[in-house]
């Protein structure tokens, strides 16, 4: 893990509130690996006091790129800053998806696309055939899907207002049978992930889950972002993001 | 030369920069990023007899220029500490100092006793105040009769210096503090979080899973101050501040009420090397105003 | 149609938002804005028997999310009052609660009797809770018997309705309360200022004229709605809350809580129509979730 | 007095740090008077939480203007927010400098100039002969010193270090007897005003002052920003700014 204030080299409104940001952070880009995250500081002053968590969406050479929605004030304040602006940024923190060599399945609801993007990008490298299901309210919501279309051998898309794709949510359309022939790889929404651990489960199958809570130090040092497991709290900073559906408690 | 270096009671910091217990883990989890010798002092993660599982998340809210934390002392319990934390940290230079929770008496006896040849250990603070726990904890730090009797069972059972931590959510802070005095404790530390609340108002229910939680950052640094400068004149103990220090500039302002050493705790969250910052602040500041040693900046408003 | 009305003891507003004294002065100074009858009351600033001129300056200090005050009760006195304050707001219709604050029950008592016939006052609130005077104040409002006996008196000695309100710097805020329900007051109003300080570095001085102040805004907003939902599940009677409430967010946070109404005042400095936005705020967040009074509001968390 | 949120017709950093800044507020333009102050909102969050007075700089048709020096959180947000983004200010606050119609002598201590500023061009405005006095840190302080040569009958320059003018304190420069055949005004740091009431009340002579302090609420409610005079406290915002010089205890 690493500390650096550095420059925004870009930063990109993909879609109204969907910003895609440039960091120069060679050091970086170097070690990360999909599932893990940054930790932003959104503010020089005391107000927001916490950093905000965004997951790596592709690191290449010197480059690490963040995908994030506007949600709040956190938020706001990082899609104002501009290129050429300073940055103070912490990672890359957490255990990231452990990349099987079989072919894959990824799941991702609205913003959950950013790790599994990344996580794409890397099974194309490795050669891992990829099959992507993405989900979002509407087509306005689907930030990355042509740059997923280029390197998925497979992208089905459902908006829960038939903008794009099935009409319907991203839990609808999943093969019939998600067997142990595909690893399953998954980041979304609670309750997206609720739905799909309940059919994971009734399949007895299980899959790699990529968890969000509200994060302080970011390290594994306060024990605020703790999640429940069948073996305890764990944290979802440094023991996670990423969980074996089969431990996680949703 | 600027001379940095402070005397808690029978503890002496090298400087007066310290890390409040809670916000920097078992003291390796920065590891990476610097050593904390740098450091005054590292307080560890408030510790039990047993291990505990903490509270339900969540567990943290942000608020204005400050967080909301219930943790609920979730730690390795004194088995833990003895047999994987602090041989963590054998062979890193550093003072790092144990903070114990006890539900009784005992319970702090037991930790003081069990840490008594721990390695690496140069001091324990007794968390009298920690609002996030239903048995002890603030329970104790709210009444001056309690506070000095811990203090004083702790004192009894350890050679290791001891500061007790105390609890912001009381009418006269002071008499808590003559209690800890009383009791033998080397230094006060001041303050542990603010009892504060927040409810999630799309689904009607509390933030926090423990319905309260205690409120730390910039937010409060007013109070703390506040409480600062009038311990530290109605005690001769050493005090150690903290409550939303950022910046050098907020370390000095409790240096100036009275304050010995001070302990940053949620600013780590938003820098983690705000430590060092501020240290290089205070020492810059120090030399700008010819002041040889920081002691003697606790003494400009005493003499008013 | 959204009810908003409250009842507060024998006191009714028409809406739940109102502003806190010492934010809008004597209910004239922001009548160019808006017309004070939008809101549900208007809380004027703390009255003495005799005019007072306050504390010595600088009596403000902005501070992270929020500000330390020390106005030391500045005031033009009960007589400035009903000579010249309360004429000026003949003909304006709106709902007026003075603020009244002593240094014995006797002082207290003087000036509800003197207000007893004032015109186009609705009620009073009794301030046992000032913390920027040397005596009476918060010193009456840190002790159960005193504030008990000081709402007794004023209960006494005026028909209007009472409001008692009460000083967040307690070990136990519900003790208080409990006794000003048992004085006889209609409700309580919860918090006031956080006793706080803050220091010029460069100085090396105290940044208020009087040392130590108040600490309010939304820094303090976590701190008061923890003590508004003790405080409601502690008593019968109403409580208004405040404490950093800027957005209608916040408001409902209060209500939440447990508030029958809520008031604002630090955010009346950022933002003077903000009591307005943050009624319309609330308006439409009963609309949207289907909520016909705001009085089942406080509902929800009870439940639990 | 007005409140309004309005747009930001232009920014202008004239110096290093120093900004102007242009309102569209007609209402408030058309009832400025110098010495009057602006109250305005510099954050849209919790912090920080409260307004920042600025002088009237100037008030032309729709326009307000003012002028301000980067100091500390507030004025550096200020500084910030570009032409076209929204604004929320609240004036004209406050007892202006009242014209007598005399030769003017007026004296302004580094930012203090705003006012004098607005002053000078109404008097011009008025006919009324204005002899300006102007002292700064250094030649990098004094912002509107063209603009103030080019309406001023006079104009007399000091600067600490020397960089424009006469080396030295503008109290060092003033004419030897200020007599009641001028009228003088004056807007400055403490120390100024400190220094130029001794030479009046050495004189036997008055001024108007502009004085400072910190604010919260603006109108006179909150009883903030008390200034000690010989009749007792009174409010910058409301009974002053403007004061006369036999009234304050600097
Ligand atoms: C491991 C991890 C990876 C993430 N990756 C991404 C990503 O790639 N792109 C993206 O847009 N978002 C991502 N998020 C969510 C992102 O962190 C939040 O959207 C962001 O913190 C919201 O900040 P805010 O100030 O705008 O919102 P506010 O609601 O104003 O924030 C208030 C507080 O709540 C916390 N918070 C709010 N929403 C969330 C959330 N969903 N998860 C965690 N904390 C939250 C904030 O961090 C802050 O402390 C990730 C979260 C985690 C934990
Ligand atoms: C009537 C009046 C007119 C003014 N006119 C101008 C002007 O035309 N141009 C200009 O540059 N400045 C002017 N000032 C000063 C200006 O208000 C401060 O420089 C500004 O408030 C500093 O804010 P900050 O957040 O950058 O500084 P900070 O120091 O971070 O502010 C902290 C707090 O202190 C207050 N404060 C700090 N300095 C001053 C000060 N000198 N006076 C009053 N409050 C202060 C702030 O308002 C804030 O509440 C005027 C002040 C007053 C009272
Ligand atoms: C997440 C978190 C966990 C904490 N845990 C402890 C603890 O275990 N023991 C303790 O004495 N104080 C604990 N504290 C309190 C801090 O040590 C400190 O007293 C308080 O946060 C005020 O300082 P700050 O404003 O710099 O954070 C904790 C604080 C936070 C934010
Ligand atoms: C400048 C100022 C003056 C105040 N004066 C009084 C007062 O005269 N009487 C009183 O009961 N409370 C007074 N208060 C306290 C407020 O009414 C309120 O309880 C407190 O500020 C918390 O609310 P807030 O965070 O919305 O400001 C004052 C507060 C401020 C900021
Ligand atoms: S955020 Fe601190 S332990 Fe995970
Ligand atoms: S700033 Fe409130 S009275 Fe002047």
């Amino acid at each position: 893990m690493n500390l650096v204030t550095t420059e925004i080299l870009k930063t990109n409104e993909v879609k109204p509130g969907y910003f895609l940001h440039d960091y120069n952070a060679p050091l970086m880009a170097k070690t990360s690996e999909p599932g893990q995250f940054i930790h932003v500081r959104v503010a020089a002053g005391p107000h927001p006091i916490l950093r905000r968590p965004f997951s790596i969406c592709s690191a290449k050479e010197d480059r690490l790129q963040i995908l994030f929605r506007v949600v709040g004030e956190g938020t706001h304040l990082l899609s104002k800053v501009m290129p050429g602006e300073k940055i103070d940024i912490m990672g890359p923190i957490g255990t990231p998806f452990k990349i099987e060599h079989k072919p894959a399945v990824l799941i991702a609801g609205g913003i959950g696309c950013a790790p599994l993007y990344f996580l794409a990008l890397r099974m194309k490298e490795a050669n891992i055939p990829v099959r992507f299901y993405y989900g979002a309210r509407s087509v306005s919501d689907l930030p990355l899907h042509e740059e997923i279309n280029a390197i998925a051998g497979e992208l089905n898309i459902t908006t829960e207002d038939g903008s794009l794709g099935k009409k319907g949510l991203i839990t609808d359309v999943l093969p019939d049978r998600l067997t142990q022939d595909f690893a399953v790889y998954a980041c979304g929404p609670e309750t997206m992930l609720h739905a799909l651990k309940k059919i994971l489960d009734a399949q007895g199958i299980s899959a790699q889950f990529s968890l969000e809570n509200r994060m302080a130090c970011g390290v594994g040092a306060c024990m605020g972002c703790v999640t429940r497991t069948i073996s305890g709290f764990k944290r979802v900073c440094v023991d996670g993001p990423v969980f074996s559906s089969d431990d996680v408690v949703i | 030369m600027t001379d940095l270096s402070v005397k808690l009671g029978r503890l002496t910091l090298k400087n007066p920069v310290t890390v409040a217990s809670g916000a920097y883990g078992y003291g390796a989890e920065y590891l990476t990023l610097y050593a904390p010798s740098l450091l005054g002092a590292v307080f560890l993660k408030g510790i039990t007899p047993k291990p505990r599982a903490g509270n339900q998340p969540p567990r943290i809210v942000e608020t204005p220029a400050g967080m909301l934390n219930a943790i609920g002392l979730q730690n390795v319990g004194i088995e833990g500490l003895l047999k994987d934390k602090l041989p963590a940290l054998q062979g890193i230079e550093g003072c790092f100092i144990a903070n114990i929770a006890g539900e009784s008496i005992d319970e702090f006896v037991q930790i003081a006793e069990a840490l008594e040849n721990a390695p690496n250990l140069s001091g324990i603070e007794v968390n009298v105040s920690c609002p996030n726990v239903r048995k002890g904890g603030m329970a104790f730090g709210v009444s001056a009769k309690a506070t000095e009797a811990i203090t004083r069972a702790v004192r009894k059972s350890t050679s290791l210096p001891i500061i007790v931590k105390l609890t912001p959510n009381v009418t006269d802070i002071r008499e808590i503090a003559r209690a800890a005095e009383a009791g033998g404790a080397d230094a006060v530390s001041l303050i542990n979080t603010l009892l504060g609340m927040a409810i999630d108002i799309e689904k009607r229910r509390p933030l926090l899973g423990n319905i309260t939680g205690g409120l730390s950052g910039p937010a409060i640094r007013p109070v703390a101050v506040n409480m600062v400068w009038s311990v530290s004149r109605a005690i001769k103990i050493p005090v150690i501040g903290m409550g939303g220090v950022r910046t050098w500039e907020d370390a000095i302002e409790f240096f100036l009420a009275g304050a010995s050493a001070i302990s940053i705790g949620t600013a780590v969250f938003q820098d983690p090397l705000s430590p060092l910052k501020i240290l290089d602040g205070i020492q810059k500041y120090l030399e700008k105003n010819s002041i040889d040693s920081i002691k003697h900046l606790s003494e400009y408003l005493k003499k008013d």
